[in-house]
């Protein structure tokens, strides 16, 4: 037996053993194990499932065993990957730290920032935020106006950063300030890390059109920082950001599993609201059509993930391929989400109302909130801008 | 297929008032208060004061004469302001059918709905979805027993017009009659759906309801020949009224490009979205065209209208749905906060998708009428 | 009565006494009467038909009555457009200066050009071919290269224009050439006739993706032009050209209208070819569906055209509405195509082929012909941009 | 789902061979000249030299191991260079279907369709369109009767796979058989198809030729289980013809955007054009992946790749479609002409759409398969 498919029996093994039966089922918004240092757990089961993760360090298969993480190489990781999916287990972790952070620490924080933070992140301790957009900087986040005076021994932090994710849950926060004034826009950004505890923090929740209001606006008031807490060095933030974003696919990739564990079946929600004639063809034409198109869009995309995993295994990636991820995928969710809302008739237009079932309120809740999908992390517009820049060669 | 001068004068009334009475956010507070009734009723009256619930009576009932290209440009502002009001359901349809019932009711009831001192809800639905010759509400032995659901202006209106059954062994459309029945008759229960887009909606159960003959609006049996043509009309109307929505939106996003600078110059100089809201324009003439055609045809008494309301809807829709996507995507964030209004239109699309029919209903119907 | 149903009586009346019944058919192209010196007609009926509209001077019915046209009010004219499209008539004359030249030469052209030529156009005595776009400046028209130089009475002219429709059989051109090369692209363009037969004028048929060849390269080696066939000015050219393109709607809609004859009823096709099942639905419920999609957007620039010709007629005309009209009607001409197409199955693969009907042949070839339309005239790009411009009022 | 070493030089063995010995020029002169069979001969024996004939075939047949992602590559050229030849319907189809017989036609035929010197065309089509399930042409009595429509390489090929109707009152694709018929054989009329691609189709007649049971390919009335799933992979491999071309549009548009100016800038620096551009590639991509997730799966020995193949072809036609339509717009005036190469891809991918099954086809055997 290889040692791949050693490792696929043993993970197999251990899944099954490890794995408490309650979390094997797609998980619900409010069961998700978020890390923090007030972290909570739905159920007891869930915070076995995690702590036994954590200790294997599989809440971060690919980070060096040294800072927590599994240690696995890439390969073993999509073997991992395949075989949590295999049984349906929840993801054991969700944080931004882990998605986000982490790797870019790996490359460019010194050790003692890896050391502090990054074992930290695998165990759950701390829930970090992001803090990128401006109101006057989102998809033109060079232009962003958050100072960081430097103090000597510690930078002094004003402005204010938009969609926090749940910054008023989080225990700290990545930032991009201006450290220089004097340069392009690109220049004088640094990358900095902050404890939401810190004096003159304060954050305030932004209501979606959802309903929810999972981000925040986060306002910095004379806020120090230790000089330590600058990554990849002074005025070099952009540099580190770029490595961050490029873990963005990944990130959308956990996403859209998140996403795919919640989701709803057409067929079956169609079969079930429309229903089927005698020949087992759905009652309406227009819809059944639109299933089929939506159903290939989804089913190649999943196809082109796996050919894309199979370009990185062999080192032959086609540089234009990951650029198409995000922007197909999100516009595959929400044209997804318009034909479940139609599918629901006016059970779709349900408000927290007690007429509608859980399921169908879910539907039209998810249906508003993923609006923000093609905006979020690079609107659609500039994922556009960049594939026909770079994959395309076409001039500036 | 133009306003003339004195519906251009209704429509520039009717657009002052309510952008000075009630902008959007008159919306948001009946939304926030959960208000019981689902539309502001000193609101509603101020704007029967302005002559809304006459335009299209005839004029022996006190009609004004400004035909339904007029009332189109009120159904267009009120798809701009997202005002509540029972507009659609108690004098579109409502008031039409009282007068089109042609007896005694129209003399007695008739002015009352027009004066709003009345409010009437046209109860059709049974399912998921609009689907008239499926209605399995009937009338037997005098009593009335069935469920309507997603009235359109149920939770405020003072009686329903139930389209039941009431030929035996009758199928579809055939046998069918349109009942008035007062919202406090005994067996009568109100469930309110707050729906997403902030508008209000019931639930109607008729359990046992005692109904007598008087009760009956027009030829027993036969309410469809009245009801179809009507609410051809009232498609129209809503048509009017989405399109006004797509309008309010894309005059809003050009503000907003016009506005928001990105990279250093304002994002309306950006070719792509130029191209797409030059698309979105010319997608919103479209549909307005087959809107206006429709509304015409009624004024010029042409009495089949069936075709173009579905062409009208059916393009209605996919305007309404592709301007409130395109809106909240090129305000980018702000698009999804419920702070910014877009969102508030993005939500009454869906809603009005689903009112007196949805896509796919009206394009089969399309099809049908055009014999393929 | 009121005037203009006296007139709707009499032109029906005229018509109906006048049209001769061999005209009153969709014209296919072998039959269309185009103006010029050497005009032949397919059949005496045709021969008949145009002598008499000419004599009416209905080949140009609002032109004034000196020049030979027929005086209408443009509510007359659409009440004659109207008669006649109810007779099915066919147009009595096609040709470029009745089009574009005409209404042009109304405005700027002086007393002498509009005696010498108007008369003519209306006559059908000249053929005429425009002379715009140059090999590289086709959307940039600005840019053009042909140069005339001034050389007292007379200019020479040496240059080339392409896409000049059927050059090789008209007698004179109207181009555009530079004049000035000292300003901005805009100045220094001035619109000139030219006589077809002057020495150093050569043409170059272009085989079109059709296999028909409509269109010339037009060269221009040392042609003579006198000083009088300057129209609108010495270096005025632009502001004429301009005029030129404001009836460039009218000749979409004419073109339009001539294709609309020729046109193959979607719903009569896919009947014939797919087929219906008991309950009267077509058999292929995928070109059922885009059928509704077609006949939806044709339906509706049917209803955008009546509401543009109310606006006129109220003099309330939303500026935006008429530039929309290329766009969508030619995108609509081509959705419309493919569907032909799709609908012929491989019987729409045709190529001169015996296996296939002519009409069969004809949709194949119109497929391919009519790319063309959002490019000509105009290219959809171009369309787009003038209404993101000047309807919407969007930021250059 | 990627190519290995191997395939890779295969792929680019056949891009270069093609691109130094058959551009699109040769196309053009297969069309200009009316080469009668359809395909040039010599270019046709110099790809068989470099072994296109057996890359799928079993070991023991002489194949060369490269799989269906290698054929695909081939193909993918193959779509790049509008090349003619018989290789979809002579080997992907013929010769696959004479291997699968697995009996003396095996032995006998296999070698001389390898080589080049037997020539098979599949006739299926005998309406306006794809649908095996139709099949009316019959034999009886040991007597072929019957048409053939659209049959690809019909003109060059030297003997004919029909399917025919065996089984007295079967329907469907039950009771079918293969027959092979010889070219020359007595009641055989052939009328070639000049397509608007610049490829040949052929028309047969089958009037009372007689057939022996010995030209039976495979079992007799039980056809379809075997050139089902040899048309799934012929519809892949297809699939990679179509998106060759798309590709080779793609490359062509963008160069051209790089190269002409207009407004003193390159054209491809408009934003609306740039994102046209990326979209158009984001498709082809996605719609490769299809098509390589197909190729895979018949390598993988997966015998069901019947939804793979609808799904690739119905995205194939979407992609090559918009493609061409796209290709011609962006190079404006230039891409009307004959002249430039753009027209004639645009045509070959509306002769792709009908081959195996068009669109509405494809959609509805996915539903199908999908149980919907």
């Amino acid at each position: 037996m290889s040692p791949i498919d050693e490792f696929r029996q043993q993970a197999r093994a251990w899944l099954e053993e490890n794995c408490p039966a309650s979390q094997r089922r797609p998980v619900v918004k409010d069961e998700q194990i978020w890390a923090g240092r007030d972290r909570v757990f739905a159920t007891p089961d869930a915070k076995l499932w995690f702590e036994r993760m954590r200790d294997k360090g599989w809440t971060a298969p690919t980070w060096p065993t040294e800072y927590g993480g599994g240690g696995l190489s890439s390969e073993e990781e999509k073997v991992l990957e395949k075989e949590m999916a295999r049984l349906n287990c929840r993801p054991a972790l969700y944080d931004l730290g882990l998605w986000m952070l982490g790797p870019a620490l790996l490359v460019h924080g010194n050790e003692a920032q890896k050391q502090e933070h990054l074992s930290k992140i695998v165990r759950g301790d701390i829930r970090w935020a992001q803090g990128y957009s401006e109101p006057a900087a989102g998809s033109d986040l060079a232009s962003l106006k958050t100072r960081a005076v430097d103090m000597g021994d510690h930078f002094l932090v004003n402005g204010t950063k938009i969609w926090t994710t749940q910054a008023d849950k989080a225990d700290w926060i990545f930032a991009l300030v201006r450290t220089d004034a004097s340069g392009t826009k690109h220049q004088g950004i640094s990358f900095i890390l902050i404890d939401m505890r810190s004096a003159g923090v304060s954050t305030t929740p932004i209501e979606l059109i959802s309903g929810e209001s999972e981000f925040c606006q986060t306002f910095f008031d004379d806020v120090k920082v230790p000089r330590e807490n600058i990554v990849g060095g002074l005025d070099n933030g952009w540099t580190v950001a770029k490595e961050l974003l490029k873990h963005e696919r990944k990130l959308m990739a956990t996403m859209e599993s998140i996403v795919q564990r919640e989701d709803e079946s057409l067929v079956e929600l169609a079969a079930e609201y429309i229903g089927m004639d005698e020949s087992g063809k759905l009652n309406d034409s227009n819809i059944r059509s639109r299933i089929t198109d939506q159903l290939m869009t989804a089913e190649a995309l999943e196809y082109l993930n796996e050919r894309l995993f199979f370009q990185y295994r062999s080192k032959q990636v086609d540089s234009g391929l990951p650029l198409t991820i995000k922007y197909l995928g999100t516009n595959a969710i929400q044209q997804k989400d318009e034909l479940l809302l139609e599918i629901l008739g006016n059970h779709g237009l349900s408000w927290q109302e007690q007429s509608h079932t859980p399921r169908e309120h879910n539907i039209v809740q998810n249906w508003a909130y993923n609006k923000a999908h093609t905006i979020a992390g690079g609107t659609s517009e500039i994922q556009l801008n960049i594939i026909a820049k770079r994959a395309l060669g076409l001039p500036a | 297929m133009v306003l003339n001068e004195e519906q251009r004068l209704l429509h520039s009334t009717i657009r002052d008032f309510l952008n000075q009475r009630a902008p959007v956010a008159a919306l948001r507070e009946l939304r926030d208060n959960r208000n019981p009734q689902g539309f502001d009723s000193d609101l509603w009256n101020e704007l029967i004061e302005l002559g809304v619930s006459s335009i299209v009576l005839n004029e022996d009932n006190g009609g004004l004469g400004f035909g339904w290209m007029g009332l189109g440009a009120v159904m267009e502002e009120i798809g701009r302001h997202l005002t509540a009001t029972p507009m659609l359901s108690s004098i579109v349809i409502g008031a039409a059918l009282i007068e089109a019932a042609d007896d005694h009711h129209s003399t007695d009831l008739l002015p009352d709905v027009v004066a709003g001192t009345r409010n009437l809800a046209f109860a059709c639905d049974e399912g998921l979805r609009y689907n008239p010759g499926a209605t399995a509400a009937a009338l037997e032995n005098g009593l009335l027993q069935g469920e309507k659901t997603f009235v359109i202006n149920g939770p405020g209106a003072t009686d329903f017009l139930v389209l039941a059954r009431t030929a035996a062994d009758s199928k579809g459309t055939d046998g069918l009659s349109l009942i008035l029945v007062p919202r406090d008759a005994a067996g009568v229960t109100v469930n309110r759906i707050h729906s997403v887009d902030g508008h209000s909606f019931a639930q109607i159960k008729f359990d046992q309801v005692a109904v007598d003959n008087q009760q009956i609006i027009g030829v027993p049996d036969r309410a469809w020949d009245t009801v179809a043509p009507i609410l051809d009309r009232a498609t129209l109307a809503l048509a009017a009224e989405m399109l006004g929505g797509a309008r309010e939106l894309l005059e809003r996003t050009l503000a907003y490009l016009n506005d928001r600078e990105q990279f250093d110059v304002k994002i309306g100089s950006f070719q792509a979205l130029q191209h797409r809201c030059a698309q979105l324009f010319c997608q919103l003439e479209l549909a307005q065209s087959v809107v206006y055609k429709g509304l015409s045809a009624i004024d010029q008494g042409q009495q089949d209208v069936a075709k173009l309301a579905s062409h009208a809807k059916v393009l209605a829709i996919d305007c309404y749905q592709k301007m409130s996507n395109e809106a909240v995507q090129m305000h980018g964030g702000m698009g999804i906060t419920d702070e910014v209004d877009i969102g508030l239109f993005l939500k009454r699309s869906r809603v009005c998708n689903q009112m007196l029919g949805d896509s796919s209903f009206h394009r089969e119907r399309f099809a049908k009428l055009c014999g393929y």
